[in-house]
């Protein structure tokens, strides 16, 4: 690899959004929002070329590093192992997705589509360069950067009350940030006074040996954002609240990418550079976990507004990743890597699909709704499909990475699943009800003669589907990348799965 | 009987300072002698010249520093020990320097005001009478603006290099005066003007009559007024030590007055608000990097053997400075005002930079030091909030600038431009990445956690986001609310003010995206010499 | 009592236990896949091809059951075509899924019980979706129906066919799906909406034993797949072993409706009967007790399991009986006594290894007969504009004669008349349970007391008596297509018996279930059927003294028994969730909603709030008055000098 | 003799003058109070050069005059446009800037 290609990949979009947002207002029409779908199309295909070109199992791949703040230690410096592709992948696929589907949606907004696209492709590369930074410094540059495009998108388009929700937002989500800023120039403190000098590099930061009550604040720092960033309980009602007055396509990038972030943190830094503190704070944070699966699906059983509902949701499937992260072993973090992108996929398909429900109705407002079915059949089949995929069925992605998270959760301890699995059950009370209170009874009379879903509108979610099924049957190859990753973060900090109680030898009695 | 051996002055290393005080004299001789037509410009031309003639000077001073040397005991004492021409200080030269040059542009601005500078016609002739009226329509202009601010950048040249108590007290007065006549100059809303004026000059006086005492316990202490003699005395932890700390603290008075720290912070608002904004942001930028140089010169090389007696004292006030700034500012309704308590945050936290004192032994040669730290917030600050005060300019209505914030309402439809680099220096001072204000607030607070003022952070980061929540609300209103009324108008300016904020915009994106060079530079330069 | 059942079972043991050791599918690979995949296909063409494949939906979805049932019978041959030892025949498709030592194989396992079930399931499915053709003829959505029929038979074949427990939980949730899918299928009704739902959501109650399970046995054995867990079970402790089988019990209670998860299966009947028949009576509910026979290596290593499992059917069988002799829904009442027949086959199963051939056996006979009996109720329903009360019926036996026909012959099956199929299994059942248990065996005799009562009530209300048409209703003998699946599985009911031609389902069974050596009775079986037949005989004559000779009210009486109330409302199964399930999850909810609101949020903006407040608070300090500025920078000055001085001292 | 009463003395000038800048209201005589804080240090000065017996102070002092001296210029000329406009000396009377 000669040319930096993961710079090309993040600068690709950037170079797009800056496109889009030149191109002069008098060529109006659709031409804006081709060029900013071309743009995420072409940095779809790149990153597929990348994606082939990745050999599983090898460690940082597509490293690039420069040193850019010497005094500071910080390097630009872009890397992929398994996680950061799979993530990598994940906003890649959805961008295009999320243009496609929300063509109409900017038309009203702020800025007008053009703006619209022009945030989306800034997001998608600002995302991309966080999920790629092996750097510290670089990471919590990209971090805090992507706030601005997805501040703009919500407090531009969307509800009535957009611009409260996105000033709550970014509150959040700057204080997060600012709290980790401490820790982060803690880690300069600390590297700056090892023999090395100061550096900002993870590989680097993962050999340092951090006293345990410095690494143990810093690690507090760190979790504290993330968990914001994630959303979970109690640092959550930002979520919903942005849901509620976003649009559809901003939900997805926000949940299905940006919340991503909080997790991917967890392991990239959390973990692999304070292992020690991670292993102290372990019981307290699978708790707030298992908490927040709980809290999250009740919330969302109690839901009366469907965007709201939703939020609430990945509250609870963020909790299972959490918990998955911290039970560290190969299952419940593989489960838990595999969560994020499937949570990604299936997320978008619930937020994209009840979007037209909601632009059709005008209303998010569960009880204005019922029997839609029979209006709109193919909208209800795909509503079902994202549902089921959310309270995952066996058949579909999600499927196979709560089964490894509870499973690892099990292997942590039978209680912790044992209270996890009720999950399971209450996903299926949340998306079934909202089922049969939209679609299912007699017609409502305010969804009389409902458009039923359109080709543009199908498209967009029909490679959805088809990922969320086939990953279904056959996630292995995005566990193959994963997998190597997840060893490499359990000898970091230094966990290894435990022998199963009985093996052949004893079986022979 | 014998003869006496003169005085031995470098002339050239405080050539800078000469030449702008020199060109001052010139300015007052010109607004003397030149006829009214001529005064315009040449007192602009005098300055801009004089200022570029002092910069091209201290350059190569700071170019003999040898800055890329390594050694970072660049520097030597002048002026028979009066002065101190090492790095920080001609640093802080260069700084002030170009900052001033921006001012005078501000200063030297006339398309705002149709055809004349923001300043007074006449400021003899009172508000709401025939002779205002008259002296306006004859379009009479106080070029002595020039002179003064010339003065006052001599001032601000010698504060930080000044090496005993007897010329920085002197220094403090010269860039002190004439900042109080330029505040109450100001060509519209004449009363708010002089009451700033009034205000400024009372304290202030007051805080330097504190200075002064201080000055004299710390002499009865020390036996001598030059920063080595009383480093050496306060090695020695000889003699009484109660004058030692009361001197002290009435010092820092005066020092912490004038970088508008709390709890001496409260003429800042008032001030800020009622001067012409161009001399507010020759204040705003200029005055904390002169004042904020003496400080840290004469508590890290005069008082740096007992930092363990004052550094608590600074921890208590940084806490209270960005407390007080970031919580006041939330409720604020008038542009300036709230860039006023903004002002007085990011004091706290330079501050809290300036906590991060170490021994020589324990800073690494060209490492990240208290020092270099406050220096680059100082400069990123600087150029930020210079530019912002620049746009405060430019939004106007019938009655001169808009300030009150309901007026900004909607300014991203009126001219999204504008409003554009105003969000973009707000971002900065909030202190999100890719701009300058989070390559500073990382510096200084990498500085305070080294010495493991660890408590000072945790605040100064919350505090941060407090202060988040106003710039954004600026922002909000910009971009989301609709215009009231016909809403303000955003006026052209002229090439200079252009210059100003293009300048600083600029400053803002590059230090925040490649600091890399000035913050090495700042490193090696970054020590005293005793 | 119980202690002495525990004796009992734990009395029994001491032979081999059969482990799963599949030997290369070879020729049989290709039926092996195809039996899956031709009702999958089917399924995706008829649910992605939308109206296009309106006019031939129903035609390709049947084809594909009755290919798959061709397959199914040449496995089978092919299987009879081995020996004894090789009867296991496994296929690996590919690797689902592997992380760290954990690898989950997509693969298939045909043995000799997985055989039946695929005759069962093609067999019966193919019948039912001729059935279907007919009775879904005027249905606008008659295609989408049969789509979600291949996907059931798809499903319910992975289920029996995996290799992996982590296979069957595929099938489990996907057939799962299809009962959702089709229990709503008239979703306009937002009774079958609601069942269709709570069927989902109890299932799911059932599928944490499986997710827990499947996390016990990694924990354990390090793996999930049916050959390597049946090897190392005998190492395993016996608590571990109960956990084990408990978890997979509670999935089993779940899927075949056993207490106390039995509310879902009589809401299920909101479905079309076809629906009944083939998955709520024929082949789904059975699923638990194939998961409890195809886990005999986890269950013979723990009595206590076990003895659980014959309790909770027990409990159950007489449930059923009870609430199918109180419902005057035809539909309910058969459900309840699906419930009770499969609680039948569950005390079986629990009976170990002596009585799982049996549960097998009366599983077969009874998806022979019940399905039959529901197609019946469905052609008197189709005759009657789909009225379910019997209480309306009546006389019906001269209006419809092949359904009475076919009907009899299943009734006959299910009382167990000497003969017919359902005499034989449910006759090996007691006779197992009374000699492994007494108590439970007790039980089980009176439930077929009781079951000859109902299942006579139904007939007599329905066939018998006096005509109680609604007006306008002209009851007529349903269309050949559903009559032919009538008559075909009436003659599976009557003819079911022959499996157990010496003992013939026993041997052929033997390589999974196991040999149980003869158990030793105090009296001469042939007796046992002797009181087995008298106490159905009672149960029946009761039902004549009750339901032939007296008129049938058309209303239902109000003053009744407590043991009728009782029976009409389910035992009160769905008081009891909303008392302690649904009642306090919604108070739950709605206190998590508003301190969602009130502290979370609330805390967060409250803290904003009164930042804010301060803020406005400090603001009136900046009164504008040079003095008080000036006493500001004193007291300053002061605190100052006290800070620096109190340090000093410290 | 000690510094201590000449110490003290110009300690309690500065207090006056301290307070006086609190308690007048009239601009020019808390202009003045402030040149009373700035004697009192002239005066302190003076003493530790004696004690000290170097010039410093002594220097020191005719600074402080002089700057006294400037600052009376500028501090004259501010309360005389005030008091122009407002018809009032009084400092309490220019508080249109609060809040």
């Amino acid at each position: 690899m000669t040319l930096p290609w993961l710079t090309i990949l993040l600068l690709l979009p950037i170079l797009g959004s800056v496109v889009v947002a030149l191109l002069p207002a008098r060529l109006g029409g659709p031409l804006p929002k081709l060029v900013g779908l071309g743009f995420s199309v072409l940095t779809l295909v790149l990153a597929i070329g990348i994606a082939v070109a990745y050999q599983p199992g090898t460690g940082l791949q597509f490293a690039e590093e420069v040193t850019w703040i010497d005094l500071f230690g910080a390097h630009y410096a872009l890397g992929l192992d398994g996680i950061g592709l799979t993530l990598v992948l994940l906003t890649v696929i959805l961008t295009p997705i999320v243009m496609l589907a929300s063509w109409e949606d900017g038309e009203t907004g702020r800025w007008g589509a053009k703006g619209l696209f022009a945030w989306m492709l800034a997001l998608e590369g600002l995302s991309i360069g966080v999920f790629a930074a092996t750097d510290v410094f670089l990471f919590y540059v990209f971090f805090e950067a992507t706030l601005i495009p997805v501040y703009f998108m919500v407090a531009g388009y969307g509800g009535p009350r957009r611009v409260q929700a996105a000033v709550k937002f970014l509150l959040y989500s700057l204080a997060g940030g600012l709290v980790m800023l401490a820790s982060v120039i803690g880690l300069y403190v600390v590297s700056a006074d090892s023999e090395g000098g100061p550096t900002y590099l993870v590989s680097e930061l993962a050999q340092l040996d951090i006293g345990t009550a410095a690494g143990r604040w810093m690690f507090v720092g760190f979790f504290i954002a993330f968990a914001i960033k994630a959303p979970m309980f109690p640092v959550h009602t930002w979520l919903p609240d942005t849901t509620e007055q976003a649009t559809p396509g901003t939900s997805v990038l926000l949940v299905s990418v940006l919340d991503k972030i909080g997790t991917f943190g967890m392991i990239r830094f959390c973990l692999e550079i304070f292992p020690e503190a991670s292993r102290w704070a372990t019981p307290v944070v699978i708790v707030l976990a298992v908490f927040s699966i709980l809290y999250g699906a009740l919330m969302a059983i109690g839901s009366q507004n469907i965007s709201r509902l939703i939020a609430y949701t990945s509250v609870s499937h963020f909790g299972f990743i959490v918990l998955g992260i911290f039970v560290m072993n190969s299952q419940g973090l593989a489960g838990a890597n595999l969560y994020m992108f499937n949570h990604g996929l299936s997320t978008a398909a619930l937020f994209l699909v009840t979007g037209y429900l909601i632009s059709r109705r005008g209303s998010a407002r569960i009880e204005d709704f019922g029997g839609v079915e029979k209006v709109a059949p193919v909208l209800a089949g795909l509503m079902l499909v994202a549902g089921l995929s959310s309270l995952a069925l066996p058949g579909l992605s999600p499927f196979v990475s709560e089964l490894l998270v509870m499973v690892g959760a099990f292997v942590y301890s039978p209680w912790v699943a044992a209270f996890a699995v009720l999950g399971i059950v209450l996903a299926a009370i949340y998306v079934l009800w909202l089922y049969q209170r939209t679609m299912t009874g007699p017609v409502h009379e305010g969804v009389a003669g409902m458009r039923d879903l359109g080709l543009r509108e199908i498209g967009a979610l029909a490679p959805l589907v088809a990922l969320i099924v086939a990953l279904g049957f056959y996630p292995q190859p995005l566990l193959d990348v994963i997998n190597p990753a997840v060893d490499h973060t359990m000898s970091q900090v230094e966990k290894s799965d435990p022998r199963p109680t009985v093996t052949e030898g004893e079986a022979q009695e | 009987m014998n003869g006496f051996d003169a005085p031995k002055i470098e002339y050239f290393t405080v050539s800078p300072i000469l030449i702008v005080l020199g060109v001052a004299v010139i300015g007052v001789l010109v607004e003397a002698f030149a006829p009214r037509k001529l005064r315009y410009p040449l007192q602009v031309g005098t300055a801009l010249v004089g200022l570029a003639a002092a910069f091209a000077t201290s350059v190569v001073v700071f170019a003999r520093l040898n800055p890329f040397a390594g050694d970072v005991k660049a520097g030597k004492v002048v002026a028979e020990g009066a002065l101190a021409a090492d790095g920080p200080a001609v640093f802080c030269w260069l700084l002030v320097l170009v900052l001033g040059a921006l001012s005078v542009l501000l200063f030297a601005e006339r398309r705002l005001e149709a055809g004349v500078v923001g300043f007074a016609g006449q400021a003899a002739a009172l508000p709401g009478t025939e002779a205002e009226r008259e002296a306006s329509t004859s379009g009479l202009e106080h070029t002595e603006v020039f002179p003064l601010i010339m003065f006052a950048i001599g001032g601000m040249l010698l504060f930080p290099a000044a090496n005993d108590l007897l010329t920085m007290f002197v220094a403090l007065e010269v860039l002190s005066l004439p900042l109080y006549l330029l505040c109450g100059l100001a060509r519209r809303r004449r009363l708010l003007s002089q009451e700033a004026a009034l205000k400024y000059f009372l304290l202030g006086a007051f805080s330097s009559g504190f200075f002064v005492y201080g000055i004299a316990l710390v002499y009865g202490y020390a036996g001598s007024m030059g920063f080595a003699q009383i480093a050496a005395a306060v090695q020695a932890d000889g003699g009484e030590r109660g004058l030692l700390l009361a001197g002290i603290a009435l010092i820092s008075v005066g020092l912490l007055f004038k970088v508008g720290a709390a709890p001496f912070h409260s003429w800042t608002p008032d001030v800020y608000q009622g001067a012409p904004t161009a001399v507010t942001a020759f204040m705003a930028a200029a005055t904390k990097v002169a004042a904020f140089g003496a400080l840290l010169r004469l508590f890290y090389v005069a008082f740096g053997g007992n930092r363990t007696d004052w550094t608590p004292m600074i921890w208590a006030v940084a806490i209270l400075t960005m407390v007080v700034g970031s919580v006041l500012a939330i409720s604020q309704t008038d542009i300036k005002r709230m860039l006023a308590y903004s002002s007085i945050a990011h004091a706290g936290f330079i501050l809290t930079g300036f906590l991060g004192i170490r021994s020589l032994d324990e800073v690494a040669a060209g490492g990240l030091t208290g020092v270099s730290a406050v220096l680059f917030y100082l400069t990123t600050y600087g150029f930020t909030t210079l530019a912002a005060f620049a746009i405060v300019t430019l939004v106007r209505d019938g009655g001169g600038e808009a300030t009150h914030l309901a007026r900004w309402q909607g300014l991203g439809k009126e001219s999204p431009l504008v409003a554009g680099a105003f969000a973009f220096l707000l971002l900065a001072m909030a202190g999100i990445p890719l701009t300058s204000g989070f390559t500073g607030k990382w510096a200084v607070f990498a500085a305070a956690l080294q010495v493991g003022a660890w408590p000072v952070v945790i605040v100064a980061v919350l505090m941060s986001a407090v202060a988040a929540y106003f710039y954004v609300r600026v922002i909000v209103l910009m971009f989301f609310s609709e215009p009231v009324g016909d809403g303000p108008s955003v006026t052209t300016p002229s090439i200079m003010t252009s210059v100003v904020i293009g300048f600083g915009v600029l400053a803002t994106l590059v230090l925040g995206i490649v600091p890399g060079a000035l913050i090495d530079v700042l490193g090696r330069v970054g020590v005293f010499i005793r | 009592m119980i202690s002495t059942a525990i004796d009992v079972l734990a009395a029994e043991g001491g032979h081999s236990i059969p482990l799963v050791e599949p030997t290369s599918a070879g020729s049989l690979a290709l039926p092996l896949v195809l039996v899956i995949a031709l009702p999958a296909v089917g399924a995706a063409i008829l649910l992605l091809g939308g109206r296009r494949t309106d006019a031939w939906g129903h035609l390709l979805g049947t084809a594909a059951v009755v290919g798959s049932f061709v397959c199914s019978l040449w496995l089978f041959l092919g299987l009879l075509g081995r020996g004894e030892e090789e009867r296991q025949l496994g296929l690996d498709l590919w690797t689902w899924f592997a992380t760290g030592r954990w690898e989950v194989k997509l693969g298939l396992l045909y043995d000799p019980l997985s055989a039946l079930f695929l005759l069962l399931i093609t067999g019966v499915g193919a019948l039912i979706h001729v059935y279907s053709i007919g009775y879904m003829e005027h249905d606008v959505r008659r295609r989408r129906f049969f789509g979600y029929l291949n996907l059931f038979v798809a499903a319910m074949l992975v289920l029996v066919l995996s290799s992996d427990y982590v296979g069957v939980f595929l099938g489990w949730e996907g057939v799962g799906l299809a009962s959702y899918l089709l229990i709503g299928f008239w979703q306009h009704k937002p009774s079958a909406a609601a069942a269709s739902k709570k069927a989902f959501v109890i299932n799911r109650v059932g599928d944490i034993g499986l997710s827990l399970g499947v996390g016990l046995m990694l924990v354990t054995f390090g793996t999930t797949s049916f050959d390597e867990v049946s090897a190392l079970t005998s190492g395993a402790s016996a608590g571990v072993m109960t956990a084990i089988g408990l978890l997979l019990l509670l999935a089993a209670c779940g899927k075949s409706a056993q207490f106390p998860l039995q509310s879902w299966l009589l809401d299920a009947m909101e479905g079309p009967t076809p629906v009944s028949a083939l998955i709520h009576a024929a082949t789904m509910v059975t699923a638990g007790v194939y998961l409890i026979v195809r886990s005999q290596f986890v269950f013979e290593y723990s009595d206590t399991a076990r003895l659980a499992v014959a309790v909770i059917g027990t409990i159950t069988l007489l449930m059923g009986a009870w609430i199918g002799c109180a419902k005057d829904d035809i539909k309910k009442t058969l459900a309840g006594s699906t419930m009770s027949q499969i609680g039948y086959m569950v005390l079986a199963s629990g009976l170990g290894v002596a009585g799982y051939a049996f549960a097998i056996f009366h599983l077969l006979t009874h998806g022979a007969f019940k399905a039959n009996m529901f197609l019946g109720a469905g052609s008197v329903m189709h005759g009657t504009d789909d009225d379910v009360d019997m209480r309306h019926y009546g006389a019906l036996q001269k209006a419809m004669p092949v359904t009475f026909l076919t009907f009899a012959m299943g009734y006959l099956a299910i009382i167990g008349f000497p003969g017919f199929s359902g005499f034989w299994s449910k006759d090996k059942i007691i006779e197992t349970a009374l000699a492994e248990s007494p108590v439970l065996g007790v039980c089980a005799l009176l439930g077929a007391g009781v079951t000859g009562f109902y299942m006579t009530r139904l007939m007599l209300m329905t066939f018998f008596g006096p005509k109680r048409w609604e007006p306008g209703v002209h009851p007529h003998e349903s269309p050949k297509v559903m009559t032919f699946p009538l008559v075909a599985l009436a003659a599976l009911s009557v003819l079911g018996g022959l499996l157990l031609l010496n003992d013939w389902i026993v041997t052929f069974l033997a390589p999974v279930t196991g040999e149980a050596e003869e158990h030793h009775l105090p009296v001469p079986p042939i007796l046992i059927s002797a009181l087995v037949v008298l106490v159905v005989a009672l149960g029946v004559a009761l039902a004549f003294v009750l339901f032939g000779r007296r008129e049938v009210p058309r209303e239902a009486p109000t003053e009744v028994s407590f043991l009728t109330r009782a029976g009409r409302n389910e035992l009160y199964g769905n008081e009891v969730n909303d008392t302690l399930v649904v009642g306090p999850g919604k108070q739950l909810t709605a206190g998590l909603a508003t301190f969602d609101r009130a502290v979370v949020d609330g805390g967060a903006m409250g803290t904003a709030a009164s930042i804010g407040g301060l803020s406005q608070a400090l603001r009136r300090a900046q009164n504008g008055f040079v003095r008080s500025y000036a006493l500001s920078l004193l007291a300053g000055a002061a605190l100052v000098l006290l800070a620096l001085v109190v340090v000093n001292l410290a | 003799m000690s510094v201590t009463p000449f110490i003290v003395l110009s300690a309690i000038l500065f207090t006056i003058g301290a307070v006086g800048v609190l308690t007048r209201r009239n601009a020019i005589v808390v202009f003045m109070c402030v040149e009373l804080m700035l004697n009192a240090s002239n005066l302190a000065l003076i003493t530790f050069a004696k004690a000290n017996g170097n010039l410093d102070g002594q220097i020191a002092a005719f600074f402080v005059m002089v700057v006294a001296a400037a600052e009376v210029v500028v501090g004259l000329a501010i309360i005389m446009t005030i008091f122009r406009t407002r018809r009032s000396a009084s400092v309490d009377d220019a508080s249109l800037l609060k809040y």
